[in-house]
């Protein structure tokens, strides 16, 4: 099993640092482009919202991501200190319910989709705040 | 992310090169009202050289096509990447834009 | 300018992950490929060092890698809280002076051209030892 | 790293896959030794896939090439992949192997 963690400031622009690394570490595992794709994008939907909402945008704070590629899996967990997320707000994310009014473009909500997609891509996802840490785990079964 | 504009056919002709992402998504919309001040409310987004979008991304491509619709113009999109199409299918995005394969035939469309 | 820590145990199969995310990493500078090569190379090389001369190849150390992308420079700095290296060691080494006799193969070294290496491809480095942690150094002008 | 080998005209050819670092450098000595055990002395190493090495890697090509010199053999390497032969050339250690274009070119060598 190998193990790497990154460290970012809660700063936007330091996002794509870990999210480019994520996806190229997946090459290490029989991932294809488009999985690494994904992968990226679990990341980077992740911490954004540890950025944007645990932390308020406040860029003075860490995020921590690590990253454990075994076998059979693929495992990112996000960690901040920052608000902790109500959880029933993980559980309701659903792709297939996405409010959307698809024929009148006025109606298409401009955000709220991170959750849902992290959901729908990865196999397992879990949130858990202890001792003031909040973790995000999210795993893919490869 | 590289934001580079041009005229083709009348056409407003966005060239997209990078991220699409919460860093970026201003930068595009900042761009598309540049040109609805300049009374261009026919837009394409050529995406050939977008390698990575996120919800934040696909948050701006909503918001701009809202801002033209009311100006009763249109963004299309052209030339996406796979990975950023599956996104776009993913979230069931692609209902509200119309996709093309490339920039030319997106601009004819108008 | 952009800035991300990786942190790894001392396991030699964990360096992989941080020189190949170092490598994409070159990717949001002007660096070209066989550059962003060298500065994995320069990174696997000191982390390298790290584990198997301070860390004595003790598998439950971290190494702590903290990259930062400026406009004009890439700096990496690698830090253990191992043995200290011998800064003479660093001063001398010098792609220039290997000591290999290349029309005998008996005679050419296995090992000792990591630190030559790294100063070779890098424009400055340099070695500090502060509170028990070892940081190497190392930045290239871009 | 992955490391296949095989039989071509008499020569042994190992391909290497991938990252000849201070992992994977056993499992190439390991390999040449193998070969040596079988009395084949004279080496391919097929390098087309090799994508990264460091000083670690150099060192296991340093070490086989004087294991099989020994046995009155060679290891000629073939397929650089550009930075590879960079990392050769700044060490000079490019002047103890004799380096091919490709692997059949290196078969045909001995
Ligand atoms: N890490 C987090 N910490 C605190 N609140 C969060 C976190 N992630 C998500 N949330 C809450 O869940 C909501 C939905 O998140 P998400 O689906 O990612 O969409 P968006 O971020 O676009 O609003 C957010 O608006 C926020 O209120
Ligand atoms: N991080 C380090 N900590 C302690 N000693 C080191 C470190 N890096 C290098 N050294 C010493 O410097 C020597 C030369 O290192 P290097 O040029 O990388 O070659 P090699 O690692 O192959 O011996 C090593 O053999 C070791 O004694």
């Amino acid at each position: 099993m190998k193990k790497i963690k990154f460290i970012i400031k809660s700063d936007l622009e330091n996002v794509a640092l870990a999210g480019m690394s994520i996806n190229k570490l997946c090459s290490l595992t029989t991932m294809d482009d488009s999985q690494s794709f994904q992968m990226e994008l679990c990341a980077v939907e992740a911490i954004n919202n540890s950025i944007i909402h645990a932390y308020n945008n406040e860029i003075t704070n860490d995020v921590e991501i690590y990253l454990e590629i075994a076998d059979k899996y693929f495992q990112l967990d996000i960690c901040d200190r920052g608000k902790t997320m109500d959880k029933d707000i993980l559980e309701r994310a659903d792709i297939n319910l996405l409010k959307d009014n698809f024929d009148n473009p006025e109606e298409i909500s401009e955000s709220g989709r991170g959750l849902a997609v992290i959901k729908d891509v990865m196999d397992k996802v879990t949130y858990k705040s202890v001792n003031g840490i909040n973790r995000l785990t999210m795993i893919k079964y490869i | 992310m590289e934001i580079y504009e041009e005229i083709n056919d009348g056409i407003a002709v966005l060239t997209l090169e990078g991220r699409l992402d919460a860093v970026s998504s201003k930068g595009l919309k900042d761009a598309v009202n540049e040109l609805l001040k300049k009374e261009k409310s026919s837009i394409v987004l050529n995406m050939l050289k977008v390698d990575f979008i996120d919800s934040s991304g696909l948050g701006s491509l909503v918001s701009c096509l809202k801002t033209v619709n009311n100006e009763r113009g249109d963004i299309r999109l052209a030339s996406l990447q796979d990975q950023v199409r599956a996104i776009l299918e993913l979230t069931r995005l692609y209902r509200v834009f119309q996709i093309f394969d490339d920039s030319d035939t997106a601009v004819k469309s108008y």
